[in-house]
This record gives structure tokens, C-alpha cells and sequence, in this order.
């Protein structure tokens, strides 16, 4: 069954949910090699998406995305607004005019989003962000596609590759962000930023498992 | 007309500040524009801000913006996007320390200088003498 | 205990500004005392604030104090010279930028660093980057 | 006649006087290469003077300079208080125990101011500062002195010497102070912190003209 309008809607709703669920987690992530506010900052973002969404009764998928993309920029008030904005803003490109998405449409889905996160932050894998979570769930994807795995099943092998990913953040060295004027001291904290979209792709694999 | 300086900081009394300082060198001559804080007056960075700071010292001879941290360059070129291209060439984004940064660029720009000439100075702030010298 | 970090501003929004923001990477384990503007509260230091700020960041494993211009420097070494010659052994007045290098301070100050390492920290902040490498 | 007590108080009384009226004249100056204030700096200081001794009837020459030099340091608020503060601190500390002060008592005191002054802002002259007032007028009582100038003339010698030093600071570049953070385009202004280092000078031959 491809991806409707009503899942994407339901994806961020949830992830609203989910992010406010984990609003303490994340800041408390954030306090170890940040400024204590991820949680905090995701939670605002998507509080205001969501009441931007409400709203949008007719909006299809694309302006779903976009509009997510847009108000997180506005909102969220730290590095991950920019980040997850031009994420969700080119994931709103990359589906437009899609009424339902089938696998591959997901995948240039995330991918345009992997590209918008690596264009704004200017970071690569392995710098203990939140591309550390997003690069490999997309790697896993394409090898679950490649052996014929259904959507539902790619989303979770996403998800395990996110998890995967960012408990991988432990043992980095930050480069990036603000966690990188730790230096060496970063090592041992998990990403939040990992942590944060590790959390929303989960939200995805649940609204579809929903649906 | 001068060139125009805009301030981001993720601390809204920060912005304010250097702006305060750095308004003393340069006489009301050079808009100094702030950017601090989010919307709801908590500390982080607010696109809005940075949009309604670069549109008010927006100038002809054009427009250097100073940060706090590097966390605030991503919201700042966003905030770049959304100008036309020809506004958008007028604008340098600055590397230097932020509250010499920006005096030295004050003193620069109320001289008339040019853009490159005030980003130049402001430069000049990653080794700002601190010790006797000044 | 850790270092403690004193700021010393001729503006006292930027002062605090500046506290806001460092203290935000130090989690309240290090202590940031400012010392912002002139009694009467006109832009400009004042020694009073700076001896009040001194002890307030007093530690036994040493004090950072960062400034913003030059000339906040010989207030500084005034109310220095106020302090017992043991107690002003564990100062040192950076010459850091005060707002990077406050940053960079406290994040040291609250890993449990020396003062040495406290004030190496901050000198990082001439040239902490604000490209897109953070 | 040496000079007493009773004009060192006026010296600080009238020198208060005219930073008052000079308060605007000497932040315009201050308006060109530095940050509009020194007028504004050095009224607020000598009023706290003072005030402060208004109410010290019994102190000596050094207490009277002293206090004049810790009060500056309080309340000046630019460089110029722990500056000028330096120099009446270390000219109360030379003119200890005095009752009155003859022609080298009084040299005795600037010297001490001078090096004071270079001790606190690690400046030279030709820098464009306060010292290149201080210093010509004290080479100008030196040779008064040598001349056999009688303690009015020497003082209005430090007057002259003083005025010089001063417009001469109009072709130096600045090297120190916030004026150096204009570099070449400091010059073709006259120091703020020159003059009113002429100006204190005139108020003490004033003072001792009118004893
Ligand atoms: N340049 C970058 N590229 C990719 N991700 C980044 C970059 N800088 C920061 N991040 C991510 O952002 C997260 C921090 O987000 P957040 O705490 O909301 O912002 P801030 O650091 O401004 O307080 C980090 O955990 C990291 O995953
Ligand atoms: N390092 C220094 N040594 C000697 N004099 C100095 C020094 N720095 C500044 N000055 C003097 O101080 C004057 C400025 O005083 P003021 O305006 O009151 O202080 P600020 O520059 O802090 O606003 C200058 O004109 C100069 O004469
Ligand atoms: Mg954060
Ligand atoms: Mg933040
Ligand atoms: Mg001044
Ligand atoms: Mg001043």
C-alpha cells in the first residue's frame, strides 16, 4: 500500500506527539555537548506545525512537507530548524504533485532531504549529527528495496538503520555544531540531533503500521 | 550613506549590547541593526528577525552581518534567501569575533568606506589587541 | 569547583548577554559573574562591578576574566591590584574575543579544567569558525 | 610662594569647574576619534571629587590628591579614570607628609603622575594620548626650573609646554586607546585626553595666580 495524504499527515502529527513525549529526553541530550535545548526547540517547532497543519484541510502532500519545512525554520530557534526545515522544505519539492508515494518515491523523498540537510549544515557523515542517523536509514532503504522488501518493511529497516546510526554517534568525535567546542570531550554522548530524527522516522514506520 | 551592520546573536540582550557598544564609535552614522533571540524571547536564532534586521540596514553601499556562533550562519543564509539576487550580493556574512568585529566595523563603515573595506576591518577583530595596547 | 569566569563590559546588556549565552554550554557548573557598564548604569566599566564580579567567580582553582575593548583592561588590573597577592596569582585577564571566548571557557571551565586550560580554551576563540564548520 | 593645602583644593575645585564647562567641548573632541564621552567621563569624576572632598576640611595635599585620585578611578567610567586616578594617586603618594610644595616638590609630583600614567596604559608619547601633554609641560618645568623661574612661572611654563604637546597631537596617529582603532584616520584630530590634561594644568597656574 503506497504512502497517502492522510499518512504524511498523520506522520507529523505524531511526530509532534512523539517529539513532545520526548521534549526532557532530548534537552537532556543536548545538555551533555550542547545547550540543553533540543528537546525543547523540537518540541516548539512541531507544536507550531501542527496548529499551522490543522488549518490546511486540503493541503496535499508536497504543501504538507513544505509547510512543515518552512514553519520549523521559523520556529524552532536552534541549528536543527534550518536543518530539519530544508529537509522537510525539499522533501515537499521532491513529492510534488504526488497524491500517494510508492517505495521509490519515499526514498527520493528522503534523499532530497539528506541533500538539504548536507547543503545547509555542510556536514558529512561521521560528524556526529543528525546525517549520522538520516544517511544510514536512507542506505538501508535502498537494500531493502533492492531485495523487493514492501514499504512497510522499508520504513522499518529505515528506522533500524537510524537506530543504528545513532547509537554509532556515542562513539564520534563532533565536528560539527555546537557540540564540536567539546572536542574530544564529545565522545560517549549520543547525538541529539541523531536521536531526534532516529524518533521521527519511527514516528513514520508507526503511522503507516496505523494506516 | 554608510554600510549597514547587522547583528545575530542567539541572546537578545547580547545583539542589543554590541550593538549599544559599537554604536558609540560610529556617532548614529551606520544603522546598526539587532537580531537576538527567538520570537518568544528565548535564547536561539528567529528567522524573522534576521529578515526584519537585514531589511532595516539594508543599504546601497551594503550590508555586513555579524554572529556569535556558527549555529546562527545557517538561519542567517536563509534569511539570505529570501532577498532578490541584487540585495543578496550586497550582503557579506562575517567570520569575526563578534563584539570587536563589530566595533571595528562601526568605526570602518562611519568613515564611508566600502563593503569590502568594512569586512576587512572587521576582521581585524580575530586580533584585536587586548593587552596594553589599546 | 571549577574555574570561574568573570566578563567585564563597558555595556551591561552585553555583559549579561554574553553570561546568557556562555552559561547555557556550562550548566550552571561554572559560575559567570558580569561586571557591565558604569555604576550609574551609562556605558563605560567600573571598578566596583569588576571587584564585585571578581569575587563572585572567586575559586580556589582560579578565575577567567574577558573583556570587550582594550580599555576595560586597566580597570581590570586596578581592581586586581584590590586583591591579596595570593588571589591574584589565580587570575588571568584573556585576551580572548569575549564572546567566543567565553563560550569556549565555559564549556572548559565546566569539563573541571585548569585555569591554564581555561584560558587556552578561550583563545580559541580568536579564530573559532563561523562558516559552516559549527 | 609655595603652594598650599588651600590651593590644591581650589586646583581641584576650579579643575572641576572647568571640566564642567568644557564637558561638551571635550566629547565633541572625543565625538571624532573615540566614543563622544571623555567630557561626559571627566565631569562625572571631578564631581564626585568634589563631593567627596567637601567633606575632608582636614586633609593634607597628599589625602587631597589621593582621594581624588581613588574617587576618578570609581567613577570616571573610560580610560581616562584609572588613568588620571593613577596619576593623583601616585602624585598624593610623592607629596607625603608636605605642608606646602615648592617649585621641585611640584615636579616631584608630576613626574610621579607622568610615570604613573605610562605604568597604567603601557603608552609612550607620540602615541596621541593625555601623555603628550603631561610630558612636554614637564620638560618645559624642568627647564623654567633650570632658568631660575620662580614656581607661577614654572607652572605657566607647564601651561605652554602642555598647549604644545597638545595641538601637536592633532598630526599624530593614534597607537593607543580607542582612537588606534581608527589608525591613519585619527589624525587631524586633537586628543581629547591631551586636552584635558591642558586644561587641569591651566586650572592649577589659575589657582596659584589667584593665591
Ligand atoms: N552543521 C550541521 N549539520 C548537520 N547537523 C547539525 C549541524 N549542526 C548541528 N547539527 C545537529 O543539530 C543538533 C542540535 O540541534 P539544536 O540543539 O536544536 O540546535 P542548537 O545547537 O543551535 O542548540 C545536533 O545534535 C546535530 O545533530
Ligand atoms: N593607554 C593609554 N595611555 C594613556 N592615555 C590613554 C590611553 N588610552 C586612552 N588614553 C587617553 O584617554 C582618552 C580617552 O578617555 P575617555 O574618553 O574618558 O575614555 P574611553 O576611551 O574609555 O571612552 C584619550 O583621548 C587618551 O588621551
Ligand atoms: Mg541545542
Ligand atoms: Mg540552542
Ligand atoms: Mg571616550
Ligand atoms: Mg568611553
Amino acid at each position: 500500500m503506497p504512502v497517502t495524504t492522510g499518512d504524511i499527515r498523520d506522520w507529523i502529527q505524531r511526530s509532534g506527539q512523539v517529539l513532545h513525549e520526548n521534549n526532557a529526553y532530548l534537552t537532556q541530550l543536548d545538555s551533555a555537548i550542547g545547550d540543553a535545548d533540543h528537546g525543547i526547540n523540537m518540541d516548539r517547532g512541531f507544536q507550531a506545525v501542527n496548529k499551522k497543519l490543522a488549518g490546511m484541510e486540503e493541503a496535499d502532500i508536497s504543501t504538507l512537507l513544505k509547510t512543515t519545512g518552512t514553519t520549523l525554520v521559523s520556529t524552532v530557534g536552534g541549528a536543527s530548524g534550518p536543518l530539519y526545515g530544508t529537509a522537510f522544505l525539499r522533501a515537499g519539492v521532491a513529492t510534488a504533485g504526488k497524491q500517494t508515494l510508492e517505495s521509490a518515491d519515499l526514498i527520493t523523498l528522503f534523499e532530497a532531504a539528506l541533500e538539504g540537510v548536507k547543503a545547509r549544515g555542510k556536514a558529512q557523515t561521521g560528524e556526529k549529527t543528525m546525517l549520522d542517523a538520516l544517511a544510514p536509514a536512507i542506505e538501508a532503504a535502498k537494500q531493502a528495496q533492492a531485495a523487493q522488501a514492501s514499504l512497510a518493511q522499508i520504513v522499518q529497516a529505515m528506522v533500524a538503520g537510524a537506530e543504528v546510526g545513532t547509537k554509532a554517534t556515542i562513539e564520534m568525535t563532533a565536528t560539527k555544531g555546537r557540540a564540536s567546542y567539546l572536542g574530544e570531550r564529545s565522545v560517549g554522548h549520543q547525538d541529539p540531533g541523531a536521536t531526534s530524527c532516529w524518533l521521527l522516522l519511527q514516528a513514520l514506520a508507526d503511522s503507516i503500521k496505523q494506516a | 550613506m554608510a554600510v549597514g551592520i547587522v547583528i545575530v546573536s542567539h541572546s537578545a540582550r547580547l545583539a542589543e549590547g554590541v550593538a549599544e557598544l559599537a554604536g558609540q564609535m560610529s556617532m548614529g552614522e551606520v544603522t546598526i541593526a539587532v537580531a537576538g533571540g527567538t520570537d518568544d524571547g528565548s535564547i536561539g536564532t528567529s528567522i524573522d528577525k534576521v529578515a526584519a534586521a537585514l531589511q532595516k540596514a539594508s543599504s546601497p553601499d551594503g550590508t555586513l552581518v555579524l554572529l556569535d556562533l556558527g549555529s546562527a550562519v545557517m538561519i542567517t543564509e536563509m534569511a539570505l534567501e529570501m532577498l532578490d539576487a541584487q540585495e543578496k550580493e550586497r550582503v557579506i556574512i562575517s567570520t569575526a569575533p563578534l563584539v570587536e568585529g563589530a566595533v571595528l566595523a562601526a568605526v570602518e563603515a562611519s568613515a564611508g568606506s566600502t563593503l569590502q573595506e568594512v569586512a576587512e576591518a572587521a576582521n581585524n577583530g580575530h586580533d584585536m589587541p587586548k593587552g596594553h595596547q589599546a
